[in-house]
């Protein structure tokens, strides 16, 4: 009980400083909170990146072994986004199997790659019907603050850049030229989630505006300004232009994001 | 993720004869089960569903019990022979985000402040899929709560839009899932122009976006007719 | 406890109807309900069958899919029957991994295949000891008014009758005849069940009469009149004598039923 | 599902020497372990059980008590080593399904009514198996029950019955079981003639049936008095 | 409550008794329970032990079956060994996985067999990379009155003597000489356990023992002497003069256990 | 266990240029996350260890609740990307082990009797692993509760002694773990000379043994005066 009054305190906190055009760190509504990338640092991971937006902070790993390809695609490589939300990260957070926020984390994370092909898949086959690479993103959340999307999914793109193929290690050796133990990285999609608080469009929610909101958008584009992946959130409905106008602003801060971290 | 080598549209039709915008034939049961407070057995197509909605009822354990309103639970589950594929019985990634997904897209207009402390549970069963199994549940659960007395400002309706061969077109079915360029399945209380679910995958772009979404809305307008006279049928009989 | 005492009313209820010679519906003790039996109504499975017995309502899909054999029978199908009772069908059903009640489900139904040897596994082996035909017996209970193990095994041999060997789909062609692509059916095993109520034997309890007995017994016979499974249900003990009447009228009511249905 | 090849009668006599309607030696051993409130051991031919029981005692969770009785539980469990193929620890469906029929077998004769609120448990453990171990799980349970000095009307027996080379046998071994037509496992109040478990697979006409349910009736005839020897015997002995 | 206070009750007795001088069932600090070891009683198994320590009664049962390899040593055999405290040992065990008192009896026997070599998995290639000897060493705990791991690791030790590997059941005939077909045994190590009772060393904790103890250890020493495997368990802590004794008493009286036993 | 063919041990000294008394690099950071109550990040060499404190705080289940003192609990867990081969989410047995064995090692200086009916979580995860991962994980976790707050009598520091090449050697790192000949990770109260975790696998003689005692004990000492020094800096600053 003392827990959902605080609750409504804290919403109505938010409320109403949306509703007098502020918000609760003092950023503008359409900012983010300070964003930093550092790649390459964990040594066991083919990949990897961490990525702090403001207090949150995601750690993805990229690892690649060899494995079965699907059935109905035999010649590709495999994608496999996990995301664990561990308990270090969050009083909220509970040890056990994936709930339903840690699948959908990986989820959408995983739709946004995958639409975006940023990944050539077919450059992943080593032996059709048999063997391929499967490409384990690991999202490993350290501390929630608010809006894992956008961090795992910027965390996931950064690790994937500049992945070495690790064929010694397993013994394939590649017979062609020495590039083809890079993994082809064909486009960076970007995530950018926004939220509705009274009527406003907030991006980059954090850890109580994300508690305050009643809905909210993830936008997934990529460096043409396609959509590569969408989901919305949230008790509430969001109106045809709200959508749209989130749309807009996803392309928009994406194109940014890209620019400064990727 | 989408396969090449397909050619899904020839002189203006899809593969199975539909115009761009038009749906695949609907049929929709109301009140189909005993046991369960209210159901609904919906077919699009090929996908047959069937929802139950038991509830509200006293929620178990209590401490997950919400002192202010009752708690919606969602369940989407594919029977085992539904898909080519035999599927394995038991929850996996996919059916718990169409689950979480599904209670959201219902969420907004179940007024839930009349039963606190108790539960509504929906259960979706997937009986035969071919694209479309998550806008199906959800437009089966809308009518089976409907069908169970639950409290509702309005009905919800869903259907997905995607793009195939370069075109933007309602209602995928399977083999334009499969080989088309994106999915995005949306819902929709349809009096009211809310959006209360969207997902896409694939890749369009923010024009291609925009149809999308028109289209889907207005076959959510027309889904929502079909699901209002087959509950009035309902209760007519009655 | 309001539970409890209505449990107690509803069996006092039931009670009392039989020792008038009464079932709640009006039935006889030795009569079924409307039975419906509809095949193939799911596309994706090679067969299926939906069973109605009054308002119990039951699905049964049957797939095929090639697969290791057991090592002790390196030359046979395999058959895996599974049922689930999902939280759909009846109130008391809950979410979860398979319970006593569905594992026996699915178990008396799978006996009773296995003991008549219905299905004649020898004609499922694809390549001795490597690949074999799986066949996956699935029953799915849409609506609990009781008696769902007679439901279940209708549904099973309905849906095996006419069924086609999909060895296309996994590129495996029969070299031989075409009628070696049709799954080999040689019996017709049909259960029946029955309830003690008060010392009186009802044949397909509803579901409040599978509430208000005592003891009860599934027969499971084959055309020839022989029994291929049985077993016993319930916290109090069965006479000899009414063992062997209960076998009986289970292979009066067998015969009936697979004439009608079958 | 039985295999064949394999001659299980030669000059009326089964392969381990047995008559038709001869049980194999059986061992009863009360009171073997030092935690349990009540235990035995149970050697049928090369059957190695054990049964142990606790109780009655607190049952957790709260909500799963009944007021009005103890609830009985039974859990059937095969060690890994107690098959020529390792059996993976934890249960399977074979071991849910058997443990529900020993624990329906048993609970006509428990007066639960004397303990509302406990639970009674009942751990049988398999050490090593040759057919039969579900009887002899039933039969140990049944002395360990006694030896905990749980309220009883009576001890229930049981054995297995079936059909092998055409003949309807007492209490098949592996072999017997794995070459054999049927195979019919039944659990008695012996001193009343009722019969409390009954299963049956493979296949048997009526007649075979009869004849196998008197010779499976008369066989718990004589286990009950070996059970109740072994119990006298241990008591006497304190 | 009450059984909290119990727990106070038999804490303070033990621990009266220990400043005493003595022990509850009147042995010395240094003294074993009786002991018996009977071999080879589960036909099923290649090797098995039952071992009873007072009234602490465990079974081990080894089993070899065909198995991959690991990755990393592909023409070695592999152990698992595998502890089960079922119900019916204890009123405290309860059915289900392990938790983390079974992972670590386990692991403990487990690490006393491989630090050892007792089992020189050399021996049990099949066919390298592909096919070796898998070990399965299962306890079967029957009856828990204290000092799980010395019967468990003795049980284990004495099953792994004069195994017989089942080639013949495998289908898989020595080409050699016949000895090929007994598992090596290169040491016999034994564990022996000692609690912390009042600033005491007690060897062969019974149940109440271990449970008034703050700390104990596990010294797993070999043939020759020297250590194979140590765990520290309890609360508090050891001082390094306690611990150097223990291991001292710990080679000791394996090599009396082993004489006697193995 | 070990595998053999490495000489890990050339002119006196190791692959890595350490001498046999000498750890590998040492990186403390106390207060690195926002949610947590206390928290460290720990390097040791290549291990990237962080350890989480939540608490003293309700404990659930009630019925596990201890009402004299609060429960502690500790879960170590590795980063699937942590490990050459990546590691499966969720618990194995070898890490339940370590939570067990980590847990003793820090219960000895907990005051739990301040917090009644309340529990303490400690989660450790490792990033990135080179073994000593146990180690760095007590003495990551140890300095989160201070910085959390925990009323301790003392700091708890932990290393790892081993063989290699027939040498006692400290703190091994993974080439040492995977070709050496033993491996003991210790903890220790290093004020107290008290040892609250000792874990051994491999083959040692007594003598071996108590000289890699010594060496650890020597080691924690350091490992001491670091987490002291770590969190003196943390709370100037603040």
């Amino acid at each position: 009980m003392g827990l959902e009054i605080m609750d409504d305190v804290r919403r109505d906190y938010i409320y109403n400083l949306v509703k007098r055009g502020k918000r609760e760190d003092g950023r503008d509504f359409r900012d983010y909170r300070e964003i930093k990338v550092e790649k390459d640092i964990i040594k066991r991971a083919e990949g990897s990146a961490r990525v702090k937006i403001g207090n949150t902070e995601v750690l993805v790993g990229v690892k690649l072994e060899p494995g079965e390809p699907f059935p109905d695609s035999p010649d590709e490589g495999v994608i496999i986004t996990n995301a664990e939300l561990v308990p270090l990260a969050s009083p909220e957070f509970e040890p056990g199997p994936p709930n339903e926020d840690s699948v959908q984390l990986a989820r959408v994370v995983d739709r946004g790659i995958r639409g975006s092909e940023a990944i050539d898949l077919s450059k992943l086959c080593i032996e059709e019907g048999e063997k391929v690479w499967i490409v384990f993103i690991d999202i490993h959340v350290l501390d929630n603050d608010g809006n894992l999307v956008d961090a795992a999914a910027l965390g996931a793109i950064a690790a994937l850049l500049n992945i070495h193929i690790p064929a010694e290690r397993y013994g394939l050796s590649s017979s062609e030229g020495e590039d083809t133990n890079t993994l082809p990285i064909r486009d960076k999609p970007v995530a950018v989630t926004m939220v509705d608080v009274g009527g406003e469009i907030l991006v980059d929610p954090n850890y109580n505006e994300e508690k305050a909101a009643v809905s909210g958008l993830t936008v997934i584009t990529n460096t043409d300004g396609t959509i590569s992946g969408m989901q919305k959130y949230g008790r509430e409905g969001l109106a045809e232009d709200k959508i749209s106008e989130m749309v807009e602003i996803g392309i928009e801060k994406a194109d940014e994001l890209r620019r400064r971290f990727l | 993720m989408k396969k090449e080598g397909i050619e899904l549209i020839k002189d203006g039709k899809r593969l199975d004869g539909r115009d761009f915008d038009e749906l695949r034939p609907i049929k929709i049961e109301v009140g189909v089960l005993k046991r369960a407070d209210g159901s609904c057995y919906f077919e699009l197509g090929d996908n047959k569903v069937i929802a139950a909605v038991y509830g509200p009822r006293e929620m178990h354990p209590r401490h997950a019990q919400d002192a202010k309103m009752a708690v919606l639970k969602y369940r989407y589950n594919m029977a085992p022979f539904s898909v080519d594929e035999r599927k394995r019985p038991g929850p996996d990634r996919r059916s718990v985000e169409i689950s979480k997904v599904s209670r959201e897209a219902l969420e907004p207009v179940i007024i839930k402040e009349f039963y606190p402390k108790t539960e509504i549970d929906v259960y979706v069963e997937i009986l035969q899929s071919d694209a479309g199994t998550r806008t199906a549940g959800i437009n089966a659960a809308s009518v089976a709560l409907a069908d169970a007395g639950i409290p509702m400002k309005d009905l919800v309706s869903s259907v997905a839009v995607g793009k195939i061969d370069g075109e933007v077109v309602l209602d995928l079915n399977a083999v334009e899932d499969n080989y088309g360029e994106a999915d995005m399945p949306i819902a929709m209380v349809a009096r009211r122009n809310t959006i209360t679910a969207l997902q896409m995958d694939g890749r369009m772009t923010k024009e291609e976006f925009d149809k999308g979404l028109k289209l889907a809305m207005n076959a959510c307008r027309q889904i929502y007719e079909l699901q209002r006279t087959a509950l009035i049928e309902r209760y007519s009989e009655m």
